[in-house]
C-alpha cells in the first residue's frame, strides 16, 4: 500500500466536472492499493483529452501517436515484462483509428491493462461523433445526426477472446479502482472500458443519463464473470448499460508465451558480441 | 580457362528455378568462384516465367553481367525470350513439350540441346521433383565441377532434414544428369573452371547479411509485418533471435511494426524493423515520432519497385527522397546505403550504434537485388563489431545525478536517456512538443531551442557517419556518383571503360543523410564530367546532390526505370557516348 | 484618422476568446476594414493561455502586424505575456483576481484598465457568459465604431438561434460595456477609425474557402478524419453537402479517408479528403495508389506544427517537401500553395479540374493560419468557375468506341477514362503495374511504356498550372521568394521596405510541383539578391529550389522554427542586413 | 440468370487444387443466378493470391492495397448504389491489416457483400502465420509454433453488429454460391469467411481436415440465422466449425441514411455551378 498523492504529479486541466478526474482518481487509488513504485509503471496514453493523463498521474508516461497506445504498450511490456503497463485511451483512439491494434493486442492476451476512456465523441478536436456515438446524435461533425451504428469495445473484446472484459463508470471511482486493480492483478490483457461524460460536448451521455442507463453486474443475483455467454447476453440488452466485471478467463499471456525468458527482460541483456556463437550461425552461411 | 561466366536456369513459378540456382551458386562458390544470383520472378506463387541467372567469376564480382553463357531451362518456350541475351558460343538446354525454333539470326552461334528433365525425373527416380538433381548433375558436367563438391552439398541439404534415403536419391539424380550431359553435349560446350580455395568465404542475401549483423549488433527486439522483399530477414531472425534471448513479432500491419518497436526500443531493447514499398509509406506517421520523442530505432527499406504494390519482386531505387524528406514535420534521421554484401552487415551492425548515439529513427535502404541475390563475401569480422550505446545511464549513474533531464538541452544536441523501471531517471515521452523533462510545452523559446537541439545531433554525427567510398584516386575523365546495389555494375562499367582508355573514377554514397556535402564536392573537383547512376525513373539521387551541393557543375543521370537493375554494358556505352 | 490596428484579445481556453474576437473581426469588417485574424491556442480544451489578434487596417491588409494597439485580457496574468508586443500608447484592459504591476519599462506610456468584466456580466445579467459581450461593448466604445451596425451583428448570431430574450439581453450587455469604457477610458485612448464601404465583401476563413470551393467545384464526396486544423473544411461541408446531393463521411482514420475517397473518385464522384500533419504520413500510401491507378483525387492539407504530434494549434511550413517527395515510388502528383483566402477559393475550384484532367493526385497545401484565421476577402466570382472533366467518357461516346482502354498509350500519356456501370467501358484498377486495360503486366517493356505514359502528364499539365505570381514587375535589389501564407508579412515587408528605399520585388510560388522552373529563374534574373522566406526550420523551399534550378545563385533562407508566423519587421529586418 | 461462362475472363494460375478456385466458382454462379451484367459489378479485392479474382472474374475491378478493400468499396457503393459492390479479401488482408475497416464497414453496414478467402496463412507472401492460423503451428514466420490466439472473423462480425453473418467452404462450391446470392440479396453488409485450403502452404488446415471439423448449420434441426445469442453460442463451439448463413437481419443500409437521394447517384450528377444556391450560401461569410 501506497499514498495515493504518490501518483499525484499535477492538477489537471480538464473542464471541470469532466468524468476524467473521476478515472484519474481511480487510477491513483488502484496503484495506491497495489503499492506500486511510480519508477514500475509506465502509462501509454492515446491522443485525446484522455491523453493528457500522463501529464498528471506520476509515473513512466509515453504518450504516442493517435490510436497507437497498444504496439507501443506492448512493446514495452515484452522488453520488461517486470513493469506495469497501463493504457489509457479515448473511444476514438482505441475503437476508431486504434480499432485493429486493440484487437489484436486483446488476442495476443499481453499483460497489460487498458483503460479506454469512453465520453462517446471527440472531444479533445470538438466533439466530432465517435464510435460509440449513439445514433441519430447530432455533434459538430454531424449536423443532421450520426448515421453510423455505434459499436462497444467490450462486446468486440469478448469476441476477439479476451481473457478480462470490464466496464467501470467514472462517476464511480471507487469501483473503478477496483476493476483496474483486479485488471493490474490479472495475468493477460485486461479490459476496461470506462463509461465517461464529457460535460463540455456530449449533453446527452451525462451523469444523470448513465445513473439511469446503467446497472452493477455485480449486483446482479447469479451473475459469475466466468460465463461467457452470459456476458454476451448482458452486453447485447438493449435497455441498460453493464457495469462491472463482466468477464474473465485464465489463459497463458503472450510474454510468456512468446519470451524465452521472462525472467531475463530484454532490456537488461547484456549485448556484449556473443562471438563464439555467431561464428557457429554464421558456418550455416558457407 | 574460364575466368567468368554466366548461367541462366528458367522455368515457369513452381518449378523450382530459385532453388537449381542457388544451389548452383553454393557449388561454385566451393570451387573459390565469386557468385551473385540474379532472380526474376513474378508476383504469383505458381505457373509465371521465372528465372535466375547466376553470374561467377573467378576474381571480382561485382553483379549480374552482360550475357549468359548457358541457359537450362524447364520449359521450352522460355528460351525464347531470353536468346537475346545469350552471349556467342552459348549452350542451351531444355524440357518441355513444345518443340521452338529459334529465330535463325538468334540462334547462329549457339548449341541447343532438348534434355528431357521432367521424363528423365519420371522414368528413372520416380518423381518430377528430381528435375532439379538432374539438372544440376548436368551443370556440374558442363562446368566440369568437382562432383565430390556436389554430392557435399547436397548432403548438407538433405541427410539432417530428409533422411538417408532422400539425400541418396539425390545423388543419384545428380550423377545421371551428369552422365546425360556427357552424352548429349559437345566437347567444345564444356567449359572447364579455374578453380581457387573457397577458404573462409560466405555465401548469402544481403536480408541475411542484415539479420545477422543486427543480431551480431545486439537487436533482441524485432517486430514487422510480412512483406516482399524484406520478409527473409524477419524469418531469419525468427530462428535466431531465441537463443539470444531476443524476439521477434510478426505484427498486424506496419503502422503497429514500428510504433511496437519504438515501445520496444524506449524500454531498453535495441529494436528493429524491416518493410519495403507500400509497407514503409505506412511507417511515415511513427518515422516522425521517433524523431520527436529521439527513440533509437533501427528500419530496414528492401526497396521494390512501385508506386502502389508496383511490382513487388522487382527491384529499384525508387525510394531515396521518401526517407530524406518524407514524414510530416523536421527531424533528424540518418540513412544509409550499404552497396556490397559485406556493408548489409557492417552498416547494420554501424546504424544500432548510431540510433543509440544520436537518438534518432536510422534508415538502412537497400535493393530487392541486394537483399534477396546471394553473393560471395568474405567473412564478416566479428572482431570488429563494437557496442556503443551513446548516453544510455546505467541505474547507477542514474543514482549519481541530481535532476535528471530526459531530454536535457546539452552542447552537442543529445540528452542522457534513462530505461523504464530507472530510479531516479523519471521521465514523459512525449509526441507533443515537450520541454526537458518531456513534458508538454507549446511556447515558442522552447519550441526553438527544442527544434535546435533536436537537429543539431546531426552535425555531430556528420563525422561519425559511414564516409562515402572512392574507386581510384587519381583525376578522371568520367566521375560515376552511386548508391546502393548499384554500385556493382557501375564499378564493372568503370572497369570496362578503363580499358577502352576512359579515365573513370567512382563515387559510391554510403550515407545519404545528413549528406555527404564535402565528399560530394571533393569528388566533383576531381573529374572533368560526372554522371549520376541510378535505377530508378526520376533521378532521385541526382536530385538530392542538386538540393544539397552548390554551386555545381553538370551532371548527366543515367537512369534505369526497367523491372531489374543495369547491366554494365548499359553504364558503359552511355558514358562512352557522352565523353567522346 | 487610423488607419491600421491591431487589437487582441487573450485569456485561458474556456473563456470565449476566440469568439469574441471573431465577433470583432465581423465588426470591423462591416465597417469597410479590413481584417485578419491571428489565433493563438494551446492544445486543449480548458485552462490554458489562449489569445487572438484582430489586425485591421483600411486598405491593403496583409496579415499580422508586428504591434498590438489594444489588449483586452479576462485574466490580468495574461498582460505579462504581452506587453512587449504592445505598441507605445496603448490601451490595456483586463479582468481577474490577481493585481499584477507590469515591469516599468515595458508599462512605459500605455494605459492600464482593470475591467470587471466577469463581475459585471454576474452582477448585472446573471452569467459570466455575459462577459464577452461586455468586452465587446467596450471595444466598439474604444474604437468609436458604430453601435447600430454592432447591434446587426448580435441580432445576426442570436435571434435565429438563441431567441429574441438572448438577443436583447447580449445587446443590453454591449451597450453596458460601451458605457463602462466611456467612464474608465480617458478622451485619448480612443481610436476613431475611419470608415468605409464594406461592400460585397467576405470574412471567413481558409477552411471555409476551401469548402465552399470544393462544392462550388462539384465536390460531391469528402471522407475525412477529425484532425486539428482541417476539420472545418469537413464540418462545413457536412452542413452544406446534403443541398447538393454529395455526401460528407467521417472515417475510422486516414487511410480509409483517402482510400474512400478513391473508390468514390473511381466510381465518378468529383472527391476530396482533407488533413493535417499526422494524417497526411497515414495517406501516403494511398497517395502512392491513386499516383499508379491514375485516379482524380483532391486532398487538403493544412499545415500544422510537427514532428509527431508536434503542436495541433500552431502553424508552420514543415510539409512541404513530404508532399514533393514523399510516398514510395514514383509517380505523377500536382501540388498547388494558396497564398490569400481568395486564391483559396480558386485554385481549389482549379484542383478539381487539374485532378480530373491531369488524373492524378492534387494537394492543396496551407497552413493553420490560412485554414483557421478569419480574412476579408473580395466577394468570390462564381461566373469562373469552370467544370473540366477531361477525358471523362459519357456513355454515348464509350459506345462509339471501338476498342476503350483505361490506360490507353497516347500522345500526352492521359488515357480516356470510364466510370463503372457503363457499357464497353470495362476495365480494371490495379496497384500492381498493368497494361492499356488495366490488368497486371510485370513485362519490363510494359514498365517503361507505363511509367513514362504517367509522368509524361505533367510535362503537358505544366502549361495548365496556378502560375508563379509576381509583385512589383521593376528589377529589384532584393528578391524574395515565398509561398503559401507566408506571402502576406512578406509582401508587407516588401512595402516597408520599399519605403526604405531597399527595391524589393516578391514572387510567389502557388504551384510547387511540377516546379514551375521558368518562372524562378526569370525572378532570379531580375534580382541582386534572392531570399527565400518560409515558415520552418530545415529551408524546405529553399531546398526543393535547389533541386530544380540549375544554375542558381546564391540564396538566403530567412526562416521562422517557432509557433507562429513572420511578423513584417523580421523579414525587413533580415533583408536589410543582408542589403546594407 | 445468365450463363456462368459470362463472368470468365481466364483461367486462373492459382496452384492446382487451391480453393480459391471453388470461390470463382461460386462467385461466378452467385452472378449468373442474379443475372447481373459484368458492367454493373464492381469487385473490389486485397493484396494476396485472393486478390487474383480480378484479374480471372469478368467485372469491374479495383484491386488496391493490401487490407484497404473496405474503403474503397464503401466509396463506390455511395457514389453510385446501383453497383453491385463486392469485396474479396483474404484472411491477412481482412483480419490482420485490414481489421480495422472490416468492422466498420460491417457496423455502417454497407450494402456490400465481402468475401473473406480464409486460408489461415498469407499464402502470396509465402506462407506466414495469419490471425486466423491455429495456436502452435509451424509457419515459415513461426518456426517454434505460432504464439498468437486466432481470432474469428463471423464472431467479431457479429459483435460489431453484422446484419449478415455467414461462413462458407471452398469445397462446396454450390452451397458457397448459395452464400453468396443470399448475400447480394440482402440490403446491408453481408460478410462471408470461406474456409479455404491453401495447399502449398498450410498443410494442417486441408480440404480433408474441413471436412472432418466443419458442420452445415442448415442442417441442425432448430437452427435459426435470426437468434444472435445462438449465432455466438455456434461460433463459440471448440469442437467444430459451424458453416452457413450464422445470422442475419434487418436494418436500414448505409447508404439510405446517409445519402440524400439514393435514386440519383453521386457518380451521375449534374455537376454544372449551381451559382443561385452558391451565392445565397455565401451570404453566411459576410
Ligand atoms: C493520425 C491522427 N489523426 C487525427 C488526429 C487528431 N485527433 C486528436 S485527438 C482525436 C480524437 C480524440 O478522441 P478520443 O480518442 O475519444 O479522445 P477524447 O478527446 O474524447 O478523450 C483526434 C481525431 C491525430 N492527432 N492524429
Ligand atoms: C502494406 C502492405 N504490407 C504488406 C504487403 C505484402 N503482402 C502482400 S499479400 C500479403 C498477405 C496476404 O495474406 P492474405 O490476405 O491472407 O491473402 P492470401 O495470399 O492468403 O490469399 C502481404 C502481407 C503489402 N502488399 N502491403
Ligand atoms: S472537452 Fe470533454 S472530455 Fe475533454 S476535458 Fe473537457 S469535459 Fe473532459
Ligand atoms: S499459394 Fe496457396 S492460396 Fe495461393 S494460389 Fe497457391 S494454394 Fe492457393
Ligand atoms: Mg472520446
Ligand atoms: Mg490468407
Amino acid at each position: 500500500m501506497k499514498k495515493k498523492q504518490t501518483y499525484h504529479r499535477a492538477h489537471p486541466t480538464w473542464c471541470p466536472g469532466c468524468g476524467l478526474f473521476g478515472v484519474f482518481d481511480a487510477l491513483k487509488r488502484a496503484a495506491a492499493n497495489m503499492g506500486l513504485a511510480p519508477e514500475d509503471v509506465v502509462v501509454v496514453t492515446g491522443i485525446g483529452c484522455h491523453g493528457r493523463m500522463n501529464n498528471y498521474f506520476y509515473s513512466y508516461g509515453f504518450h504516442g501517436l493517435h490510436g497507437r497506445a497498444m504496439p507501443v504498450a506492448t512493446g514495452i511490456k515484452l522488453v520488461n515484462p517486470k513493469l506495469t503497463v497501463i493504457g489509457v485511451s479515448g473511444d476514438g483512439d482505441a475503437y476508431s483509428i486504434g480499432l485493429g491494434h486493440f484487437l489484436h493486442a486483446v488476442r495476443r492476451n499481453v499483460d497489460i491493462t487498458y483503460i479506454v476512456v469512453n465520453n462517446r465523441l471527440y472531444s479533445l478536436t470538438q466533439g466530432q461523433m465517435s464510435p460509440t456515438t449513439m445514433f441519430g446524435m447530432v455533434t459538430i461533425s454531424t449536423p443532421f445526426g450520426s448515421k453510423d451504428f455505434p459499436i462497444e469495445g467490450p462486446v468486440l473484446a469478448l469476441a476477439a477472446r479476451g481473457t478480462f472484459v470490464a466496464r467501470g463508470f467514472s462517476a464511480e471511482a471507487g469501483h473503478l479502482a477496483f476493476l483496474i486493480e483486479k485488471g493490474m492483478r490479472h495475468k493477460g490483457f485486461a479490459f476496461i472500458d470506462v463509461l465517461s461524460p464529457c460535460v463540455t460536448y456530449n449533453k446527452l451521455n451525462t451523469f444523470e443519463w448513465y445513473k439511469k442507463n446503467t446497472f452493477m453486474i455485480e449486483k446482479e443475483p447469479d451473475y459469475s464473470p466466468g460465463d461467457k455467454s452470459k456476458a454476451w447476453e448482458i452486453l447485447n440488452r438493449d435497455d441498460r448499460i453493464a457495469v462491472g466485471l463482466l468477464y474473465e478467463e485464465e489463459k497463458p499471456s503472450y510474454e510468456e508465451l512468446i519470451l524465452p525468458d521472462t525472467d531475463q527482460p530484454i532490456a537488461f541483456v547484456d549485448l556484449s558480441v556473443r562471438r563464439k556463437e555467431l561464428e557457429i550461425i554464421m558456418e550455416n552461411f558457407r | 580457362m574460364i575466368k567468368d561466366l554466366s548461367v541462366m536456369i528458367a522455368g515457369k513459378a513452381g518449378d523450382g528455378v530459385l532453388f537449381t540456382g542457388n544451389v548452383l551458386a553454393r557449388l561454385l562458390k566451393r570451387h573459390g568462384w565469386e557468385v551473385v544470383t540474379g532472380r526474376d520472378f513474378p508476383s504469383n506463387i505458381r505457373g509465371e516465367p521465372t528465372r535466375t541467372t547466376i553470374r561467377a567469376s573467378l576474381n571480382e564480382n561485382y553483379g549480374p553481367g552482360d550475357l549468359v553463357n548457358i541457359l537450362l531451362a524447364f520449359d521450352c518456350e522460355a528460351i525464347l525470350d531470353n536468346l537475346p541475351l545469350m552471349a556467342a558460343g552459348g549452350t542451351v538446354l531444355c524440357d518441355g513439350e513444345v518443340v521452338v525454333t529459334p529465330p535463325r539470326d538468334q540462334a547462329e552461334g549457339k548449341t541447343f540441346h532438348k534434355f528431357p528433365l521432367r521424363a528423365m525425373a519420371r522414368e528413372k527416380f520416380g518423381h518430377e521433383i528430381f528435375k532439379n538433381m538432374i539438372a544440376l548433375g548436368a551443370l556440374t558436367f558442363l562446368l566440369d565441377l568437382e562432383t565430390t563438391l556436389f554430392e557435399e552439398i547436397i548432403t548438407e541439404m538433405f541427410l539432417r532434414r530428409k533422411g538417408e534415403e532422400v539425400e541418396k536419391k539425390n545423388i543419384q539424380a545428380a550423377a545421371y544428369g551428369y552422365e546425360k550431359a556427357r552424352e548429349i553435349t559437345l566437347a567444345r560446350e564444356r567449359l572447364p573452371l579455374a578453380r581457387k580455395e573457397d577458404g573462409e568465404r560466405l555465401l548469402l542475401s544481403g536480408d541475411e547479411a542484415i539479420a545477422f549483423g543486427a543480431l551480431a549488433a545486439g537487436c533482441r527486439f524485432f517486430a514487422a509485418y510480412p512483406i516482399c522483399p524484406a520478409s527473409e530477414i524477419s524469418h531469419w531472425l525468427a530462428r535466431h533471435m531465441p537463443q539470444f534471448n531476443g524476439v521477434v513479432i510478426q505484427t498486424e500491419d506496419e503502422l503497429a511494426a514500428l510504433n511496437m518497436a519504438l515501445g520496444a526500443a524506449y524500454a531498453g531493447a535495441r529494436a528493429m524493423t524491416a518493410t519495403s514499398g507500400p509497407g514503409a509509406s505506412l511507417m511515415m506517421e511513427a518515422f516522425s515520432l521517433a524523431g520527436m520523442a529521439e527513440i533509437p530505432i533501427v528500419i530496414a527499406h528492401i526497396q521494390r519497385l512501385g508506386p502502389a504494390t508496383g511490382i513487388p519482386t522487382k527491384t529499384q531505387q525508387g525510394d531515396i527522397l521518401q526517407w530524406v524528406f518524407g514524414s510530416h514535420g523536421e527531424f533528424a534521421r540518418i540513412i544509409l546505403a550499404p552497396g556490397t554484401l559485406s556493408e548489409c552487415f557492417e552498416l547494420t551492425t554501424e546504424a544500432f550504434n548510431l540510433a543509440e548515439k544520436y537518438q534518432c529513427p536510422v534508415v538502412l535502404l537497400t535493393e530487392l537485388d541486394m537483399g534477396q541475390d546471394y553473393r560471395t563475401a568474405p567473412r564478416f569480422d566479428l572482431s570488429r563489431v563494437r557496442i556503443d550505446r551513446g548516453k544510455l545511464l546505467t541505474q547507477e549513474q542514474l543514482l549519481g545525478i541530481q535532476d535528471f533531464k530526459r531530454y536535457e538541452f546539452t552542447f552537442d544536441g543529445i540528452s542522457p536517456r534513462a530505461l523504464p523501471s530507472s530510479r531516479k531517471g523519471l521521465h514523459m515521452v512525449e509526441s507533443l512538443e515537450h520541454d526537458e523533462s518531456g513534458y508538454r510545452d507549446e511556447s515558442e523559446s522552447n519550441r526553438m531551442r527544442m527544434m535546435e537541439k533536436r537537429m543539431k545531433k546531426l552535425k555531430k554525427a556528420s563525422k561519425d557517419l559511414p564516409r562515402a567510398r572512392v574507386w581510384e584516386s587519381r583525376k578522371a575523365g568520367a566521375g560515376l556518383i552511386t548508391t546502393g546495389s548499384t554500385l556493382g555494375p557501375v564499378l564493372e562499367a568503370a572497369a570496362e571503360l578503363r580499358k577502352k582508355h576512359v579515365q573513370a573514377k567512382c563515387l559510391q554514397l554510403r550515407t545519404l543523410w545528413p549528406f555527404p556535402v564535402h565528399a560530394v564536392k571533393r569528388f566533383l573537383d576531381e573529374c572533368d564530367r560526372v554522371f549520376v547512376i541510378e535505377n530508378n525513373c526520376s533521378a532521385e539521387l541526382a536530385t538530392l546532390i542538386r538540393s544539397q551541393v552548390i554551386p555545381l557543375p553538370e551532371m548527366v543521370s543515367i537512369l534505369r526505370c526497367g523491372t531489374r537493375s543495369f547491366r554494365p554494358r548499359e553504364v558503359v556505352e552511355q558514358v562512352e557516348k557522352a565523353v567522346r
